[in-house]
Formats: C-alpha cells, sequence, structure tokens
C-alpha cells in the first residue's frame, strides 16, 4: 500500500507543475494567485499522504490542518491587497 | 550613507560565508555533534524529560537559553517595527463618512475634528467596503482557529507545534480579523497598548521560570527545582515546566506579529490598512 | 477494503488532473478560477475520505478522532476555498478585466 | 480587550435580557469550542482537558460575538435543517464536477463554454443565509459569486448557458428553507 501512496503523491507533484506553470507565466497576478491556491491545497494532501508513509499521521494532519489556514489567510491578504490598491493591468487574453 | 551600509552589509555577509568554511560537512557522521551530542539527545531525552516529542524536549529544555533568546528577537521584532514605523502625527486632511447615508466628507483644515461616534466615522482615502461573504465566513472560522493555536501551544510536547507555530497561527487568526473587517475593528477589540503589554509579559513569563529556579537552589531554567512549587507527578515536572515556557512564547509570538502587522500594513498610522 | 481506498484516491487524483488541465487551457482569468477553486475542493473531498477510511482499518476509538481530525480539514476547505475564489474574482473585477465572450473573438 | 464586550452591553440596552442573550451565545461558543478541542485533541489527560477548558473559555469570552453574533430562538432547528442540507448540497457538486470535467478535457473547449454574467434578485435577509447561499453556488462548479450584497442581489459568473439556467431555481429554495425565510 505505501508504494501506492507514494506513486500518489509523485502524481500530484506532477500535477504541482502544471500549476507552477500559471504562478510562473500566470498572464496577469491574479492567475498567480490562482496558481498557488492550486498548489497549496495539492500540499494539504501531499502533507497527509507523507504522514501514511512515515506512519505519523497524527502529526502530519496537524501540519496539513495549519497549511491549510496559513494558504486562505495568504490568498485572502493578497486579493484584499488589490481591492485597495489598483496595481492590476489589463492585458490581452490568450487565444 | 547608502552606500557605506551597502558596503557593511556585503563585509559582513562575505565574514559569514569565510566562517561556513570552518563548519563539518553538512550529515557528517565524525562531526562532534554527531558523536556524542545526538546520540545523547536520541537515547536518553525521553527518560530525562518524559516528553514524547524529541524536537521539544532538545528546544525548550537542553537548548532553553537558545529559545529564550529567540523569542526576546522575536520581541524586538515587534518593537522595531513599532518604533520605527508608528506615526503620532496630526493627519492634515481627514476623510469623514456618514454612516446611515454613507456621503464622505472632507475636511481640509487640520484644526476642524468632527466627533466620530454614531453618526460619522472615519475612514481612508481608499476606502473598500468589507464584503459581505468574506466578513461572514471569517467570523465562524477564526474561533476554530484560535482555538487550534492554543491547541497547537498546549500540545507542544506531543505535536510537531509548539510555541512559536501556535503563536503564528494565533496572529494569522487575529490578522484574519483585520483583513476581513478593517483595522479598526482589530484595534478597537485588541488595544495597541494590550499588544505591547503582552508581547514584553511573553517574554516575562520565560524569564521568569527560569528565574524562579534560582532562588530554589538550581540553575538558570533547571526544571527540576519547580517540583515543591507543582503540584502533581514530580516525573513529570520537565514537562509541566516546558508546558509554561511554550506559553509564554506562543503569547509572545502572537503579540509580536499583531504588532509587526497593524504598523507595516497602515504604516504606523493605524487607518483603515489594508 | 484497500480497492475502497484505491478507488477513492484514484478518483481524487483524476479530480485534481481535471482542475490542473483546466488551469493550463481555460482561455481567460474567469474561466480558469472554475476548475481551480471546484475540482480541487472535490479533489480534497475525495482523497480525504480515501485516506480516513484507510485510517480506519485498525479500528479503535483514537483512529477514529484522527478521522474525525481529517475531516475537519474537509470541512474547514469547503468554507474557505469558495471564499478565496470569490475574492479573487472580486479582486479582478474591481480591477476592470473584462472577461472572456465568444463574440468578442468572432469580432 | 475588555472595552469591546462593555460596548456591544451598551449598545443592546444593559437589560437583564440582553445579558441573558450574550451569555448563551457565549456558553454555545464555550461547548463548540470545547468539542473541537477534544477533536483535535484525542487525549483525556487531564491536565490537557484543563487547559482545553482554559482555552475554550478565553476564545468564548473574548469572540463570543464572532460565531453567534445574535442569538434566536430557532438556532437549533436551523442547525439540524442545514445538516441535512449539506448530504444534498454534496450531491449537486458531485454532479457539476462531471460535467466541469468534461469541459476541461474536451478538445474543442472554447466552442462548448460561454462564459457570461448573471444577475439576480433574492429576498434573502439575514448574512448568513446569503453567504450559504453564494457559497453554495460557488461551490458548484460552472458558476462563481462575483457580488453578493446585503440587499440580496447577486451577480454570478456563469462559464455555460447550462451552468446558468439552473440558477437560481431549487438551491434558493432549499436555502431559504434552512434558513425559514420567504423566498
Amino acid at each position: 500500500m505505501s508504494t501506492f501512496f507514494l506513486s500518489i503523491a509523485l502524481g500530484l507533484l506532477f500535477l504541482m507543475l502544471f500549476s507552477m506553470y500559471r504562478a510562473l507565466f500566470g498572464p496577469t497576478v491574479l492567475d498567480r494567485l490562482i496558481g498557488v491556491n492550486a498548489i497549496g491545497s495539492k500540499t494539504v494532501i501531499l502533507l497527509l499522504l507523507i504522514g501514511f508513509l512515515y506512519e505519523r499521521v497524527d502529526m502530519f494532519v496537524d501540519i496539513a490542518l495549519a497549511y491549510a489556514f496559513l494558504n486562505f489567510v495568504a490568498v485572502l491578504a493578497a486579493s484584499r491587497y488589490f481591492h485597495k490598491r489598483k496595481g492590476l493591468y489589463e492585458e490581452s487574453f490568450m487565444d | 550613507m547608502k552606500f557605506i551600509g551597502f558596503v557593511i552589509v556585503c563585509l559582513t555577509g562575505a565574514l559569514l560565508l569565510y566562517g561556513t568554511g570552518e563548519f563539518p560537512d553538512w550529515g557528517d557522521p565524525a562531526s562532534p555533534a554527531s558523536i556524542h551530542l545526538s546520540n545523547h539527545y536520541i537515547e536518553k531525552a525521553l527518560e530525562e524529560t518524559q516528553v514524547p516529542n524529541l524536537v521539544t524536549a532538545v528546544l525548550a529544555d537542553y537548548r532553553g537559553f537558545d529559545t529564550m533568546f529567540e523569542t526576546a528577537v522575536v520581541f524586538c521584532a515587534g518593537l522595531a517595527c513599532f518604533l520605527l514605523l508608528r506615526d503620532f502625527s496630526r493627519k492634515k486632511e481627514r476623510f469623514y463618512r456618514h454612516t446611515a447615508t454613507g456621503v464622505i466628507l472632507h475636511v481640509k483644515d487640520s484644526k476642524k475634528v468632527l466627533k466620530t461616534g454614531k453618526e460619522f466615522e472615519h475612514m481612508d482615502k481608499d476606502w473598500v467596503p468589507s464584503d459581505l461573504i468574506i466578513k461572514t465566513i471569517c467570523r465562524i472560522l477564526i474561533p476554530f482557529i484560535q482555538i487550534y493555536a492554543l491547541y497547537v501551544v498546549a500540545h507542544g510536547d506531543f505535536s510537531p507545534g509548539g510555541g512559536f507555530q501556535g503563536g503564528v497561527i494565533f496572529g494569522s487568526s487575529l490578522i484574519l480579523l483585520a483583513i476581513s473587517y478593517d483595522l479598526k475593528t482589530l484595534l478597537s477589540r485588541v488595544k495597541e497598548k494590550v499588544l505591547g503589554i503582552f508581547a514584553a509579559l511573553g517574554v516575562l513569563i520565560y524569564v521568569g521560570i527560569g528565574a524562579i529556579c534560582m532562588p530554589m537552589g538550581g540553575n538558570f531554567l533547571d526544571y527540576v527545582k519547580l517540583v515543591p512549587l507543582v503540584p502533581g507527578d514530580p516525573h513529570h515536572i520537565r514537562a509541566l515546566g516546558m508546558l509554561g515556557v511554550e506559553i509564554g512564547v506562543g503569547i509572545a509570538v502572537t503579540a509580536a506579529m499583531a504588532v509587526i502587522y497593524i504598523n507595516i500594513v497602515s504604516e504606523g498610522r493605524h487607518d483603515e490598512g489594508l | 477494503m484497500d480497492i475502497i481506498v484505491i478507488l477513492f484516491l484514484v478518483i481524487g487524483l483524476f479530480f485534481f488532473l481535471g482542475g490542473a488541465v483546466g488551469i493550463i487551457r481555460m482561455p481567460d482569468f474567469y474561466t480558469r478560477l472554475h476548475p481551480a477553486g471546484k475540482l480541487d475542493t472535490l479533489g480534497i473531498f475525495a482523497m480525504v475520505t480515501g485516506l480516513s477510511l484507510y485510517n480506519l482499518q485498525h479500528f479503535s476509538f483514537e483512529a477514529l478522532l484522527l478521522s474525525a481530525k481529517m475531516f475537519l480539514i474537509v470541512f474547514f476547505v469547503f468554507l474557505s476555498s469558495p471564499t478565496a475564489t470569490h475574492s479573487i474574482v472580486d479582486a479582478g473585477m474591481r480591477a476592470g478585466l473584462r472577461h472572456w465572450t465568444k463574440k468578442k473573438r468572432r469580432g | 480587550m475588555t472595552d469591546s464586550n462593555n460596548n456591544v452591553a451598551k449598545k443592546v440596552g444593559d437589560t437583564r435580557a440582553a445579558f441573558f442573550k450574550s451569555f448563551f451565545s457565549f456558553l454555545i461558543t464555550f461547548v463548540f469550542m470545547f468539542l473541537s478541542w477534544i477533536v483535535l485533541s484525542g487525549k483525556f489527560d487531564p491536565l490537557l482537558l484543563w487547559l482545553g477548558g482554559i482555552s475554550s473559555f478565553f476564545v468564548a469570552y473574548y469572540f463570543y460575538d464572532l460565531l453567534f453574533p445574535a442569538m434566536e430562538p430557532g438556532y437549533g432547528k436551523v442547525f439540524f435543517r442545514f445538516i441535512s442540507y449539506v448530504p444534498w448540497l454534496i450531491w449537486e457538486i458531485i454532479k457539476a464536477n462531471f460535467h466541469l470535467l468534461y469541459l476541461a478535457f474536451h478538445p474543442q473547449m472554447k466552442d462548448l463554454i460561454d462564459p457570461h454574467i448573471i444577475t439576480f434578485k433574492t429576498n434573502l435577509k439575514s448574512d448568513i443565509a446569503i453567504t450559504t447561499l453564494a457559497n453554495s453556488i460557488t461551490l458548484t462548479p460552472g458558476t462563481i459569486t462575483v457580488t453578493a450584497d446585503s440587499d440580496g442581489v447577486f451577480r454570478v459568473h456563469a462559464i455555460d448557458r447550462e451552468s446558468a439556467d439552473a440558477l437560481p431555481g431549487t438551491m434558493l429554495k432549499k436555502v431559504a428553507k434552512v434558513f425559514g425565510e420567504k423566498i
């Protein structure tokens, strides 16, 4: 079973690359924010899987929960920042 | 002046980099730390301290001084932010908002002051009303985040948490309150003065627990000497001492986080903030 | 039991894959949020369900509490994820980003 | 810190009824906090239980008006109706997710989607009902709430016609029923 968990974790890591593309090359700032948020939600699961691999789930659940909190606060703070400061710019869409 | 600062920073960095050359390689099995210290910690920590989490045992007991000064550093960071950024000067132009109608008044004369309260309230130039959904959801979530933060502080010896982590989460719950409503709501709940007092109080708890050990006949932070003061099983005295220390760290970190956030986000003016 | 767990995990991974592909392929910022916010939420739900079932295999009271703790993550994500999505959309709207429409592409 | 509590008490009129109202919301917050402490902790050590009690008291004392700002009589009923609403919502989410998956993997995806913004007005009054509806709309794939203000006006970004047609419809009826409001 642990091999299976490992392969699922590797799959998640692979999927993070997709979001990483958005986070790095996203045309607008908010696209980057989406990418970061998506990476965060995958990391929560990744932490749980690592916990099962090391057989210390009780510890890793705490870390995952804290990570979810901090991810939420970070996204909210970043978008609130753009509510106030008009630091966004309009760009042509990628068709 | 800027140039001199740049040179000093570069020189210090170069000195530190030069110093790292003398360190043993990372994970070197022949280094003194791996031969004597680690083995002792790993083998003896549980029976000596009765704490299941090795990291906490090392952090709050064997290396208690280190953690104490880390807490002091966090406190100093909060203090520095306050001293550098806090702006007590009166603003030349002020904006007021009529609560019932939403009409905005722009007062240019710095001497005229409107009474704020039920009818008028202070506001920023770039005021953004707080969003209903974010407000409601954060209102529901904040108590749960806080109980989780306190849980992390209290379970420092079982779970990966501890004072620093719990303090950061509690501080972020206060920050969430400031984000979802506005900074004034946070400041009306938690006064700036209270935050300052709490930041100092946290460090005081840590140092105080260390200092009480000395009149009891031990060294600084020698938890074993606290046995006559604390009821309960004397074997767990080290765990209890660590718990007290963790609570102190948690209080200091929470208050320092909030102070840093408040001062940075409003540039020291304590207005609407982010 | 293992089969159910594997099924849940694979379904969750599939949702995550859909979200990742959607983030890459969708034409503009608003449409990208659709797969990012929702498919990830359901992916977390499916995966945590699977993992907590796996955790319950050696049944005891502590394992039950641990699974409940895992579901706290789901509870939190179900509250927070739509809020985060909404707040990002709101930021985009206030910044005046126009949304992609079919007409615009034709003209 | 205590100032805010005093302010709240003064605002309501400082009568006995207001005191009981805030006391009840304090008590309920305390119970909720203690339950979540037990779930989080999972240990029944007396010391840890005492710490949990103290922590719950602390949170409930200073932040009791966050979780339940106004204590109304029908909260218990609302809670149970809300619990019965959740499985329906999850089922809707799962159904709609497959639609979104189909869209994401479809080769000619840009011909299928047709993003547009719809506006509709509801008669929901309370903040929590509006928030529930808005978050349910956002959780259901294909639609994202853009703004929802306290008058009950919703602006929703929908990814295609099919998901837009379903709104407000059944979901509004269910939410209104949960919180006992008229549609």
